[in-house]
């Protein structure tokens, strides 16, 4: 264990510098900082041309073996990446889910066809995606999913009718990976299918969920016979749930470090803030700040001990802190943000609801311990889990 | 010493309880929230002639009902509970109490028939916001000939945009504060209304530009009303953590009630321990908040008769507003949590409480802002300059 | 609702005060802020021959109706007494059990013969009382009570046996009221019977279980064949569960009083040494201050809301939060004590392990969260029965 | 970067965990709490014999081990996983480290030989004890001919009692500070060993009346040792951090197994929902405390190899400290409240952990302390005059 860099790293960190210096200018430069937690909706479309020409510099899914189109870097290297992109200030990614869930999902798990199909286009930032795991009754717990499949005895396809909830990126996304039920009258693990469904068909309906924020960073799918063909099952019609499983696994794993990255830029607007309006002389605020970098490093050296036990998105156990973690780390700043403000935080500028980004950090941040899983339900996760209690018992 | 409602004043919280569940209702809240100044006129119009709540606090030789904080912090719950949104405690609360305390006859004589028949008024001091007492106000009056010329710029100035006459406090060369009765009319006076993060609770910044005041316009003969300033900042902070105290209980009641009939992994949320154990933390800080209010407004109603201890009103409210601002916060934040993904969405009402948590936590003084006021009482001043001084 | 004092409470507030001054004093003068929570078991004489002195000034059961000894003094007044005796720095109470529990009880449940036989003991401060509720396997469980009580057939006595624990007072006390299972077989809440038994007698052991302050506040008493008459039975056979009741809605009620000025008097040590030490200046120190004087100021507020309810032991339900409340509030305290020592709070004074009042508080307040219910049996039983939900299930 | 042990250091770790399960068992552990120094010292000098852990700071060229800070950790944690009594912090890192980095070669040859065969040493140079840096040095050294002369009181000495010599830290006239070598028996040193509410983890005042120190005996050739001092302090807080990162272990691995096997209302308590939650947050901040701890012992490593950046030993050591400060007191607390009736108990260990909690949690500084000294890397001083002096 220790903290050295080594040569091969400090060239990487020159490389990504020195590229992203180059080209987040000129059209791209009004990029810099947004679509960040809160902002996800502003510049989608510019954004979109961002990824295809970080893409065009071989800069996206660069965690990627190289046979897929990667670079095959390390978990080093991936740490250097996202800082060196924060740093520049580089936008909220669009094609993460694809890049850090579904890409290696299918890497670990899909067909080589699927891998032909769709791995070149998380890669080009062409083709982007969303995840369709909570249901309306079932929240996030997936063992309770309602979402029906269907297989067609002659076209092998599959029809597929429910509701997903809380799906992030559905309105500007070609793809949503849903988790459906193909045994009819299953419960619980059992008799799950891993689906990749296009959103450009009839039977799919996207319908944006309005929040506290004023905006919708969530939205509801409706499934109404939408179709996938039988070749765009993940595994086996029953094996969605390791094959979900393994994907929650990729989630509490690299995909963590671009994050953190947006939460270190989100802690020193506060910190900036507190200089500039006086707040720094109060004890309190003083207290919280250090707490709020205190917990965002250790968040960071959470992730690479956790890193650092494997890269095939199975984690030890200490992984099943992290949302929970993150989660409350964020809420937490997100009052933090407020109280640094004082009172003046309750003026919105402009007409109409326009919060500034620390002000929708505050509400937006509420969502945090909500979806994917409340921290109810990490609680539970940790206790049966990582150390062993006994199970929650079903009524 | 006496801790129980007397009847009369139970049947008017039972009477508030029933008018405010339909005239602030959800649909009622969020026409208001979009409305110019916050609320729609006509509401505040017919609480005024239903209710008659805003005579609470004028004398009943003015034709007020003459009655007192006890009462104003029971109705407060109630407003707290369904969030409304109208000029209640700007007005009919701060306004009338600094007339009340302050006001000449010939100033009741003309102000209070005004407010009697629905007239609003609110008082600004505030030239910054990091202080919430007379040691806040910026603005000057300065004497020109036989009147003065008031200038200065007030912040966050609650219920102004829509309000008939303002209390405008002022600094005298001499450093005196004093209190003048501006109509929101007058040559000099821009208000302007701002979007707020909390839609229920609007606020304005007031500017005053070489406003003219006469001496029959100055509270107290033109007496110092720095400690009137501090008191009503007092009274009002008291006001804001009745709100909060019906507020917080809205939340829990919502919650629970809600936990008895989500079901997940085939059982009500509510049957899990940690959600029981999370409503209980909750009901023991709205009981908790409570028991600070009552001993807030009992004391605030010892002001409002001129009988109260030296230093026992900022006791008061600086232990009721720490207490229920972390309590509402707290309790509001933790009811989203158990709501779950429908606490986020617009469409449900417990976000809207815990915005107003939020925004009457930091109006009036953070918990941190009145612990330190408590803990000079305790301890003296934190720092060794401050100690010397002394 | 109003704050105001009549005047008939101020002529008895001087009483009081000059009462004590005059009677504080001499022999007793020792006595004066001493014997206050894990200072329980110092004078213990001494302070048994000062509650027959307050006993012969007529100023022990105060609030009892005069036609059993007391006073019938108004809850106000109640709260006037206990007022003037912290400030005069009374010793803790050793017939508090007696008074402010056995006694409201007999008096509420107690045959004439019964409150003939007891309340003379505990009024004149010659007998003194402890409680046996919990038990080991228990906890302070009441439903789950296994000490057993057989009635002999032709005497009609009882014989116990069993064990209780934290059992606060049993060396020092003469009785111990104790709830045991008069229905072999039965289960719960039902056949539990509610016995006054002699704890000088050859059936009875008392254990102090040495605890981390080094002393000994609470014992294990064992039940061998231990006889209990039957004019000795509360209530009848099975209105065991009835009677503890009404005992715990005791406990809640004025007798918390008298608690509070001892936690006033703590709070104000601490205050001083923060006045003394420097600590006053440090900002975190101050806000916990300023917590821990409103926390005690609510909880008297608290208490007299819930008092003004009624006076028959039958609280609202808002005083379930009451245990919860103070022992949160007490533990918080013994913390706050320790960081304004800073880290000479290490140091013990003399040899052997002698704790000042201000460390035992530390120590000692670790038990308030756990023994008479622990703070999650508390919050149980406030979302079930103040908030109704869904009673937890057994086993 | 690298978060992964290698094997070397998985195996020493292990090697650890089974020695100190025999060798501070509860029963060694309470034996040490009443021993004369707070320890016994067969017990040292078996430790010394069999696992060598005093010559892991000691160069090789000394006959030491040669290892680093990330072996000092782990070791440490599983000190602290076992209530371990005897004096390694205070000897076998802190003075010793001393000696590695300012020593001379003879001071060394003289010194080393003698750690290694199982002597102890401390540092000394609290004169408060409201600072724990090179601020709180109050002893002053004046020359005397070609001696010095050596005065002061200090606190807080761990391990000073049944220690073999001491470095003392003390002032110049110029200001400067120095640090050195004297020996226990010296003419005009008093060590005075105090009970302790934490039995272990033994503190004593010492006191230094005029002890003449030679040349020879000043580290660091007698140049200025204050960041040396602030060094040592950081490296202390670090050693403790590790400490209670073990001790949180611990204390949720006892308080989950015995809530496994406590039945309550017909059920295991491991099974109530509430107290689950408890144990996973509980996890959530030994694991995050690992995670400070392990950087901080990175970074521990770099200054012993003289390549840390400026600061980064203060940063790593403040929030190691603080973090792992808050949840050992968090963690053996709720293991306490988990316990129940029986964890407030003398015969139950958890209590133990409790305690030394507490009393690791005020030593060094406590969480407050260390995020105001983060709060100034990141903020600059609080107050404006200190801005000012800037």
């Amino acid at each position: 264990m220790n903290l050295a860099q080594n040569r091969a790293d400090e060239l990487f960190r020159s490389e990504v510098a020195s590229w992203l210096e180059q080209n987040l200018s000129g059209e791209f430069a009004q990029l810099r900082h947004r679509g960040g937690p809160g902002d996800e909706h502003s510049f989608v479309e510019e954004r979109k041309a961002w990824e295809q020409c970080m893409a065009a510099g071989g800069w996206t899914c660069i965690g990627w073996p190289e046979q897929h189109g990667g670079r095959g870097a390390s978990i080093e290297q991936q740490v250097i990446f996202n800082e060196e992109y924060a740093r520049a200030g580089g936008p909220g990614r669009i094609g993460h889910i694809g890049e850090t869930l579904m890409g290696p999902t299918l890497i670990a798990y899909g067909s080589a066809e699927q891998q032909a199909r769709y791995l070149p286009g998380i890669r080009e930032g062409r083709e982007f995606w969303c995840q369709g795991y909570s249901e309306p009754s079932a929240g996030s717990d997936l063992g309770n999913v309602k979402t029906r499949a269907e297989q067609a005895a002659e076209s092998g396809e599959w029809r597929i009718n429910g509701q997903k909830v809380w799906t992030s990126w559905a309105t500007e996304s070609n793809y949503c990976f849903v988790v459906a039920r193909t045994q009819p009258g299953s419960v619980g693990h059992k008799g799950l299918g891993f689906f990749m469904v296009a959103l450009d068909q009839p039977g799919v309906t996207v319908k944006p969920i309005e929040q506290l924020t004023g905006s919708s960073e969530f939205n509801e799918v409706f499934f109404d016979d939408a179709v996938c063909a039988d070749s765009d099952l993940v595994g086996g019609p029953e094996q969605g749930w390791q094959v979900a499983m393994a994907l929650l696994g990729f989630e509490r794993g690299v995909s963590t470090l671009g994050q953190q990255m947006l939460f270190q830029n989100e802690l020193d607007e506060v910190i900036a803030l507190a200089k500039s309006n006086g707040s720094y002389r109060d004890v309190t605020i003083r207290q919280r700040i250090a707490t709020a970098h205190t917990g965002l490093r250790i968040m960071r050296y959470n992730s690479m001990r956790m890193l650092a036990g494997g890269e095939d998105g199975s984690l030890s156990k200490e992984a099943m802190i992290y949302k929970l973690y993150w989660s409350s780390w964020h809420r937490n700043l997100g009052n933090l943000a407020m109280d640094v403000m004082g009172a003046q935080a309750q003026l919105l500028a402009g007409d109409g609801y326009q919060l500034s980004r620390l002000q929708g950090l505050f509400l937006y941040s509420r969502a945090d311990t909500i979806y994917g899983g409340t921290n109810q339900i990490q609680r539970n996760l940790i206790a049966e889990r990582a150390l062993g209690m006994p199970r929650e018992p079903r009524g | 010493m006496d801790f129980k409602f007397t009847d009369e004043q139970t049947m008017v919280f039972e009477t508030a309880a029933a008018f405010l569940a339909e005239a602030s209702d959800s649909a009622a809240v969020r026409s208001a929230m979009v409305a110019a100044n916050g609320y729609q006129p006509g509401d505040w119009q017919r609480l005024c002639e239903e209710m008659y709540w805003q005579a609470i606090l004028i004398p009943e030789a003015h034709d007020g009902l003459g009655l007192g904080f006890v009462e104003i912090a029971g109705i407060l719950e109630k407003m707290g509970e369904r969030l409304y949104c109208g000029p209640f405690i700007a007005s009919a609360v701060v306004a009338t109490s600094a007339l009340a305390a302050a006001g000449s006859d010939q100033q009741q004589a003309s102000c209070f028939p005004r407010l009697l028949a629905g007239q609003t008024a609110a008082l600004a001091y505030l030239g910054r916001s990091d202080l919430w007492d007379s040691g806040a106000v910026t603005a000057t009056l300065v004497a020109d000939g036989d009147n003065w010329r008031l200038n200065g710029d007030y912040q966050l100035v609650a219920h102004a945009a829509g309000s008939d006459f303002l209390l405008l406090a002022a600094k005298r060369p001499n450093g005196e504060l004093a209190i003048a009765i501006v109509e929101t009319d007058s040559a000099g006076v821009t208000i302007t209304g701002h979007p707020t993060m909390d839609q229920t609770r609007p606020l304005a910044t007031v500017t005053a530009v070489d406003v003219t005041v006469t001496a029959g316009q100055l509270l107290n003969s033109g007496g110092c009303c720095a400690q009137l300033v501090d008191d009503l900042a007092d009274i009002g902070a008291i006001s804001l953590a009745a709100d909060q105290v019906g507020g917080s209980q809205q939340s829990l009641t919502a919650a629970v009630d809600y936990t008895q009939e989500r079901v997940q992994f085939g059982r009500t949320i509510a049957s899990f321990q940690a959600i029981k154990h999370k409503a209980a933390d909750m009901m023991l800080k709205v009981e908790a908040g409570r028991s600070a209010l009552y001993y807030a407004a009992c004391v605030a109603e010892l002001w409002r008769q001129s009988s109260a201890a030296p230093g026992q009103l900022a006791e008061a409210a600086a232990m009721a507003k720490s207490y229920c601002s972390d309590a509402y916060y707290f309790v509001s934040g933790t009811a989203v949590q158990l709501f779950g993904g429908v606490g986020i969405t617009a469409e449900y009402d417990i976000q809207l409480y815990f915005k107003r948590a939020k925004s009457t936590e930091s109006y009036l003084g953070s918990g941190n802002y009145h612990r330190e006021r408590l803990a000079e009482q305790l301890l003296g001043p934190a720092s060794p300059a401050d100690q010397e001084a002394l």
